[in-house]
């Protein structure tokens, strides 16, 4: 099996960010480079299943700038290696197209990525787009069924799971709370010292401009305020409240034992508990 | 390419808060183009009621539901495909998984271009001034998209101190069916099911149980784990047991900290500082135990539990069917 | 691949990086193992660096190597609570630089990057978590990888103050006491180039280097130090340990007074803050270096205390780098005649020792005894102050002879006899 | 490196970059004199509010005209003579790296003196909550008043401040301007919107002409005055829409309350910090100027927070920074842990002023004194001793950090398991629990700085001399006086000390004799009401709790009054028997029985534990006696005793 992954060398302000003199990048004094976590998700899936299928590769499509950051993945298991030079001024979007290109003469039976990391910037979509292969985004669990059909565990907020049957070829976004455990092999590492990383600039005519970087002004959130048609006496009073308007409650107490028999009964009545 | 088009999601019928604010924001940009505000949603997402009260001029009924289509592809690619036909020049969505994906494949799909996580999207001399959230919502970016020769694609993130009315309805809806254009690989969905409580974050978590100064120390933190742990409820505090350290700073609910809405609020030996009653008033159901009468949470409850909390804690462990861990 | 290497190097650091290049020349098998993801990254950002040791080893470094400024002027300053007493030397001739600061993110990942096309293998993001013990014989490291032994004939550890390599192979001394420890604490502040030059009188790539003590050490024995990088400054604070403990004085509260003395603030004026550190560095010379060998393993750089704190600022960059090219000498005679005893590896303590490095640790050695002093914090940054206001005429009066002005300055407590004692002291350590 | 993403960023007021988004809100401080000149105190209060690291500082609202002052210490905008003094002003506010605004007010028909000079309103009423009368000002009248505040400001402007605000807030003309139920003009400066706003309107218009273009002007905006005949937010945001249209304002400084509802300007610590931070968010909603927050913000992490959900652009505090001037670079260098938090207790600051004293802080004693005990004056001692305190409560705490702080070497024993003394029970009241902030903090400094903390050590002569001090202090506080009355040893008679601990067991109906007229009074009684209670508040003092301050005590007053109590003020107890009680009315000294009491609780003075102290006095080298074991007063006098004897060792 052919897998690609796609990385993305992150980069972010420790502090207050700083910006190069022109106010078009930030200053590297105080800025960090890492990977997201779910870009490392999509590279220990990747081997993860490299490990269990026979014949496959992988094939890690980096972009950023520092060779060292890549090899940091690399060790998990990559046969080869692409460090694909980006702008940091771009907007990664209008590069999808280039990158469709580069990938689509591989004929790749699987592509991973980061929900948040390679795939953000509505990057992975628009691959499966451009690509024309299926897309699994928010992905937790993979699990193989047969040669072409897996089973796809996503996470859909508050909780919420969904199960998937898919077909490959695909492309998967791995989510940032995928979880994964085990180290990589220190043969692999070592034999990962020595990929010969290609290197290669992306340039691609831009339709946006970066203008400016700037700290961050939010817009306003979601805030309590007191209802606006009361008496100031009473907005005061549900500004004292927390607005949690006052409930007749329901008293219990008494022995301990008891209590909380009848605690567990309305438990029970909410089907917190199971009856 | 003056009209806009806006992504609306629903939940049983009604269509999203989030939802709401970016039609509040689409109608602002429509109204400045000089366009109608079309309003697209899955097939059976939004109830007709729903419908007649928002500010847009036309909705787009798409031919599927999002049970068809888990992951956003069609729907995607169909939007992407009306792009032209329907005079579009700027797409917009709420700022999350669902909206992402959906327009930046129908971006991909015309040729339009995408941007995620936008503050708000202007008209600047003519041309598309985007200001966007980046570097992980450290800094601002402000970008320009001549407005001439693009589409523009965004999702943005939902606003709105909540003091508004989200809409000023003037004309009726005008609802189209909209005819199925694509077809594809569709991964099919097996089963929806629930995760575990631990692994679910405070503020999306169905049962909380708040751990408050009362029962602040070790043997507290261990009863009132393992209660939670029983009933699959996510474990968060008041500020006085994070301060001392025995929950971490993700954990603090009220103001400052997480604003929770569960189904199910559980405060053990939370007093119900101000602060922390506005972190859980969206509750539906509040429940306190308190050996102090007079904790205003207690006031605030559906069901106040007057009782030492130590005494308490191991009786519900114990018919829950737990061990004693202390 | 085989994991069996002629020579482990543990830490890419200036330390291991120079061994690793020093030995890949010489053609043996080397490993270098660094737990950051990028050489350097770990390291403080900035430093003073003096030319002399790379000249000879990587000849065109000053075309290749990524440096931010020379230093054009060197100065040392007694600091009261309204004045600055500046003594600087200047030049304007281009090869007069003998040093220069740098970033060590980047000067770091240069120099690793030598060692690599040299042909070393650098693994990055590995930690090196045991040494594997053979017969008495350092015979590799254990790494956290899955199957982590990695086996060489010879194990350098260049991994920095805390060495736990050396630790593990038996090599430290214990037991250090609090006097014996310099806490360094550096903050960087950030300002635009142009103001940098501005403000220091600098032109294109110079930069100058000061130190300094005064009244804000609050009779703690240390001193402050101040330099210039491309784009940003360093300035910071090293003190005794032993003392702060003595006084309670706030180790962070001698930094902020230093960095409010009104002509301090005003080259700082502006700069907002980038990075903060402070680690601890063993102050008193050769008496806390460690056994710097064993069978099979030599220490080397910062992990061999071979770091310098003259009081005023700590030195190490030069010292490593000589140190880790005399570990890779030694390691690359003692693999061609296949002996890696402890025996054999003794001749990189003797080379060491010949070196300027050992040269300057002897010297530096007293520094903390004459530092202990509590007249250089205290009485005589006033006194200067004293003489200059005299000598300079701020009072509009008849300008004084230097001896009168000397005799009046010195009605305090010193006497003129300890103040030339000390004066001596005090220049032979800067 | 700080922890903060949005806080200690840079933002721009016009051209004025401020360095990070802390703001020092203006208030009167009283710290000048009767001739309403500047004066170095009050220069070095700002300047130790810009060297703690506030980004902004902003002066109180000086007087636009003679008739617009609340009192002879507002400094007088309209006189040339204050500007070098001014300067001072700005030049230490700058010297410390921050920036300076100016208010400009005219107090309109409020006022702190009494009796009052010719009041001006809009039309003839007193404030509600006054009984002062006002003249209803002529054309003549307004025109002064335009011309005070263009001539203010351009004060502000020649002394070199970087920006000005017009104040249409709480206390002021402008406000009762703009408000319906104060301007009932028929003229054109009332009857509809427009007319309401056009003095406020022309005011500005000449403020901007006598500071031109490009020099920030903003607005300290009133949003709700929170009273039954005020207007409220959606009127407040109709205002600041108004103000942003001119295109004149360079930003706006939120605000809310009235002078008849002060407890809203400045909210007590019943009200949840930061309450108000909902109105400037609204306006962030709707219109595009830099807005201000107010309103409790006391705790760095909240206003992070409130900058990150977007609003407000700036934070202000008042009282957080009088409290710990240096709360923004203690959070900027992330020693959120060392911050002296403001609990609100108005008593120091606000109750202080409203008296046209000099303001203080009830747990900071430099206020108002920056320059003999502001940052950096604390000495370190010239010889080391070694000092032993008996007794950890706030005295015995206060100078246990002083002392440490200046490098003496301190023991501190404790009788009790913990520390904090009395403050442990005080906080146990009912909307009290703030008070604990004043302890935590100090518990976290002494502490932090290693002073040798001893539990459960009922200290007498021995185990202190045991440790060979060379200094020792005396700090063993006071305890509970008996009722001096006939019956008051009966055993249905409890003093507040045993309510708060839990030993009385008090029937429903309660006598409560309260001889304290502050919260060891109104507190307990508060307390024993809300456990539903009958309580029958008996005072010598004119009214319950009149010795509470005004905010705190008009919240008191809303929750009391609610509850099942009567009060009885004028009288004293002078017996119990049994279930009843004699009266006596301080006044005519007619006495009357009063029965059906099951208990009766009393407050009344402490008196001083002195027994180790006088054992002690002559057998050490150095011993003093601070807080209550040398006099029973309140938390700020044993905050001082610590102070004064922690810098004297």
């Amino acid at each position: 099996m052919k897998i690609a992954v796609l990385i993305k060398e992150k980069q972010a302000p420790v502090g207050t960010p700083l910006f190069s003199q022109n106010h078009k990048g930030l200053s590297e004094l105080n800025t960090t480079l890492f990977i997201d976590e779910s870009d490392s998700a999509a590279m220990k899936e990747a081997a993860k299943l490299k490990a269990k299928i026979p014949n496959s590769e992988i094939h890690v499509y980096y972009f950023g700038n520092n060779p060292y950051m890549l090899r940091s993945l690399l060790g998990l298991g990559a046969d080869e290696a692409d460090l694909i030079k980006i702008n940091d001024e771009q907007n990664l979007f209008e590069m999808t197209k280039k990158v469709s290109e580069i990938l689509v003469d591989q004929k790749f039976d699987l592509i991973m990525t980061g929900q948040q990391g390679g795939g953000a910037n509505g990057v992975g979509p628009a691959l499966s787009n451009l690509l024309g292969v299926t897309l699994i985004n928010s992905l937790l669990e993979l699990e193989q069924v047969s040669t072409e059909n897996y089973v796809a565990t996503r996470t859909l907020g508050r909780g919420r799971r969904q199960k998937l049957t898919v077909q490959l070829p695909a492309l998967m976004m791995c989510d940032q709370t995928m979880e994964h455990d085990g180290e990589p092999s220190l043969s692999n590492v070592l034999q990962a010292a020595k990929i010969k990383v290609k290197e290669h600039v992306l340039t691609t005519q831009m339709k946006s401009d970066r203008m400016t970087l700037q700290t961050p002004s939010p817009r306003p959130k979601k805030i309590y305020m007191p209802d606006s048609n009361i008496s100031a006496h009473k907005r005061l009073k549900q500004i004292l409240t927390g607005g949690v308007k006052e409930r007749t409650a329901n008293r219990l107490e008494g022995n301990p034992r008891d209590v909380a028999q009848q605690f567990i009964h309305f438990l029970k009545k909410q089907e917190v508990v199971k009856k | 390419m003056n009209n806009v088009l806006v992504f609306i999601e629903g939940e049983e019928g009604k269509i999203t808060e989030d939802s709401k604010n970016i039609v509040k924001d689409s109608k602002k940009l429509a109204d400045l183009l000089g366009g109608s505000l079309i309003g697209a949603a899955y097939s059976e997402a939004i109830s007709q009621e729903e419908l007649t009260q928002a500010a847009i001029d036309v909705f787009w009924e798409l031919p599927f539901t999002l049970d068809d289509d888990p992951c956003g592809q069609l729907a995607g690619s169909e939007i992407g495909c009306l792009v032209g036909e329907a005079k579009l020049g700027l797409l917009l969505s709420a700022n999350n998984l669902l909206g992402e994906t959906i327009l930046a494949i129908a971006a991909a799909s015309s040729d339009g271009v995408f941007f995620h996580s936008c503050r708000q999207i202007s008209i600047d001399a003519g041309d598309f001034k985007i200001h966007q959230s980046t570097y992980n919502g450290k800094v601002d970016e402000v970008r320009i998209l001549p407005k001439h020769s693009n589409v523009a694609f965004a999702t943005i993130i939902p606003s709105g101190t909540g003091r508004n009315p989200y809409f000023e309805k003037k004309n009726p809806v005008t609802v189209q069916k909209v005819n199925p254009l694509v077809n594809g690989m569709v991964p099919k969905i097996m089963e929806t099911f629930k995760a575990k409580a631990e692994n679910i974050d405070l503020t999306e978590a169905e049962v909380v149980v708040a751990m408050g100064d009362g029962i602040a120390n070790e043997k507290g933190l261990k009863l009132v784990s393992q209660f939670a742990n029983l009933i699959g409820a996510t474990l968060g505090g008041s500020r006085i047991v994070v301060d001392n350290g025995f929950l971490p700073h993700n954990k603090l609910i009220g103001l400052t900290g997480n604003v929770v809405a569960p189904r199910l609020y559980i405060g053990v030996g939370v007093s119900g500082a101000p602060h922390h009653l506005i972190g859980i008033k969206e509750s539906d159901v509040i429940v306190g135990i308190n050996s102090d009468p007079n904790a205003p949470l207690l006031k605030v409850a559906d069901l106040a539990i007057i009782g030492d909390a130590f005494e308490i804690l191991p009786a519900l462990i114990e018919g829950l069917g737990g061990d004693q861990v202390v | 691949m085989s994991s069996k290497f002629d020579v482990i190097v543990v830490g890419a650091g200036l330390a291991g990086s120079a061994a690793a290049l020093e030995m890949a020349r010489a053609g043996l098998n080397v490993c270098i193992i660094e737990r950051a993801i990028v050489p350097g990254e770990k390291n403080v950002t900035g430093g003073v660096m003096f030319k002399g040791i790379l000249d000879e080893f990587i000849p065109n470094w000053k075309n290749e190597a990524p440096i931010e400024r020379w230093i054009s002027k060197k100065g040392i300053g007694m600091v009261t609570a309204e004045s600055l007493s500046l003594m600087q030397y200047e030049t304007e001739r281009n090869d007069g630089y003998n040093a220069c600061t740098l970033n060590r993110v980047h000067f770091d990942s240069w120099l690793a990057n030598k060692a690599e096309e040299a042909g070393a293998t650098l693994l990055t993001n590995t930690l090196v978590e045991d040494v594997i013990l053979e017969d008495g014989f350092v015979k590799g490291v254990k790494t956290h990888h899955a199957d982590g032994f990695i086996y060489a004939d010879i194990v350098i550890c260049a991994d920095g103050v805390n060495s736990l390599v050396a630790q593990k192979a038996g090599l430290r001394k214990q037991d250090i006491k609090p006097k014996d420890i310099g806490l360094g604490i550096k903050e960087i502040l950030s300002l635009p180039e142009e103001t940098i030059n501005e403000r220091f009188g600098l032109k294109g790539s110079e930069g100058c280097a000061y130190e300094f003590v005064g009244e804000f050490l609050n009779g703690v024995y240390g001193g402050a130090f101040l330099y210039t990088n491309r784009n940003t400054l360093s300035i910071g604070i090293v003190v005794n340990l032993g003392s702060i403990a003595e006084t309670s004085v706030n180790s962070r509260a001698i930094l902020e007074h230093f960095k409010n003395q009104p002509q301090i603030k005003k080259f700082l004026e502006g700069g907002s803050l980038v990075e903060y550190s402070a680690h601890l560095v063993p102050e008193v010379g050769l008496d806390m270096v460690p056994q710097l060998y064993g069978n099979g393993i030599l220490v080397t750089g910062d992990a061999a205390g071979l770091v310098i704190n003259n009081g005023f600022s700590i030195q190490g960059m030069n010292y490593a780098i000589a140190s880790g090219r005399e570990a890779g000498k030694t390691a690359v005679d003692c693999i061609r005649k296949g002996n890696a005893s402890a025996r054999e590896l003794a001749s990189y303590k003797t080379q060491l020792d010949q070196s300027f490095v050992g040269k300057n640790l002897k010297k530096f050695q007293n520094t903390h005894k004459v530092l202990a002093n509590p007249r250089i914090g205290r009485e005589y940054p006033v006194l200067i102050d004293n003489i200059a206001k005299n000598l300079f005429g701020f009072e509009d009066t008849i300008q004084p002879s230097l001896s009168s002005t000397l005799k009046n300055s010195l009605r305090g407590n010193v006497s003129p006899w300890q103040l030339i004692k000390d004066g001596f002291e005090i220049w032979r350590y800067m | 490196m700080s922890n903060f993403d949005y806080l200690f960023t840079p933002f721009k007021i016009g051209n004025v970059t401020i360095k990070n988004r802390i703001v020092f809100q203006p208030h009167f401080d009283a710290l000048t004199f009767e001739d309403g000149m500047p004066h170095e105190r009050e220069a070095r209060y700002y300047a130790e509010r810009a060297k703690g690291g506030a980004g902004l500082v902003i002066m109180y609202g000086i007087a636009a005209t003679l008739s617009g002052q609340m009192s002879n210490r507002f400094v007088r905008g309209w006189d040339p003579a204050i500007v070098p003094g001014l300067r001072m002003y700005a030049d230490m506010v700058h010297e410390n790296g921050g920036k300076i605004f100016g208010q400009i007010n005219h107090a309109g028909h409020t006022t702190l003196k009494n009796p009052p000079q010719i009041l001006l309103a809009p039309t003839q009423m007193p404030e509600p909550s006054s009984s002062f009368n006002t003249k209803e000002m002529e054309i003549e009248d307004i025109q002064e008043t335009i011309e005070g505040f263009a001539k203010s400001a351009y004060h502000y402007k020649q002394a070199g401040f970087d920006g000005v605000e017009i104040k249409v807030a709480h206390d002021g003309l402008l406000r009762s301007f703009v408000s319906e139920f104060f301007n009932k003009r028929t003229d054109e400066y009332g009857g509809s919107f427009e007319n309401r706003l056009r003095l406020p309107m022309e005011v500005l218009r000449a403020v901007r002409k006598a500071v031109g273009d490009d020099y920030p002007v903003g607005i300290r905006l009133c949003l709700d005055e929170f009273t039954p005949w005020g207007y409220d937010l959606e009127y407040g945001i109709k205002l600041a829409k108004a103000f942003e249209e001119t295109g004149m304002v360079t930003y706006i400084n939120t605000d809310a309350g009235s002078f008849s509802s002060f407890y809203m300007e400045i909210p007590p610590m019943s009200v949840p910090a930061g309450f108000a931070v909902y109105m400037g968010a609204t306006l962030k909603e709707i219109i595009n100027l830099p807005i201000i927050s107010f309103g409790r913000i006391n705790d760095p992490v909240q206003a992070e927070k409130i900058l990150a959900d977007g609003h407000a652009d700036f934070v202000g505090m008042a009282r957080a920074l009088i409290a710990d001037p240096e709360l923004p670079n203690k959070a900027q260098r992330g020693e959120e842990e060392d911050i002296r938090n403001c609990i609100a207790c108005n008593d120091g600051c606000i109750y202080q002023v409203m008296q046209e004293k000099p303001i203080r802080c009830i747990h900071n004693p430099a206020v108002g004194l920056e320059k003999e005990l502001g940052i950096g004056t604390l000495q370190e001692a010239d010889q080391k001793k070694r000092i032993v305190v008996v007794g950890g409560g706030v005295a015995g705490l206060k100078v246990s950090e002083i002392a440490a702080l200046r490098g003496h070497q301190v023991t501190l024993l404790e009788k009790d398991d913990k520390l904090g003394g009395q403050v442990l029970l005080a906080s146990k009241l009912p909307h009290r629990d703030q008070v604990h902030g004043v302890i935590s903090h100090l518990i976290k400094r002494v502490n932090r700085l290693g002073v040798d903390i001893h539990y459960n050590v009922e200290a007498d002569e021995k185990t202190v001399l045991d440790f060979n001090p060379d200094v020792v202090v005396i700090a063993t506080g006071s305890s509970v006086a008996p009722l001096d009355v006939p019956g008051g040893s009966q055993d249905n008679v409890y003093s507040v000390y045993d309510v708060i601990d839990g030993k009385a067991t008090v029937g429903n109906r309660v006598l409560f004799i309260d001889e304290n007229g502050h919260y060891k009074g109104a507190g307990v009684a508060e307390l024993l009401a809300s456990q539903g209670v009958h309580v029958n508040m008996v005072t010598h003092l004119n009214f319950v709790g009149e010795n509470l301050e005004p905010s705190n005590q008009v919240m008191f007053y809303q929750r009391f009054m609610e509850m099942d109590v009567e009060m009885t003020p004028h009288h004293e107890v002078v017996s119990i028997n049994g279930n009843s009680a004699v009266l006596k009315n301080v006044y005519t000294e007619k006495e009357t029985e009063i029965g059906g009491y099951d208990s009766f609780v009393y407050a009344t003075q402490n008196r001083s534990i002195t027994d180790l102290y006088f054992s002690l006095k002559g057998k050490c080298k150095e011993i003093y006696r601070i807080g209550d074991s040398a006099a029973p007063r309140m938390i700020e006098q044993a905050v001082w005793d610590g102070e004064e004897i922690g810098r004297k060792l």
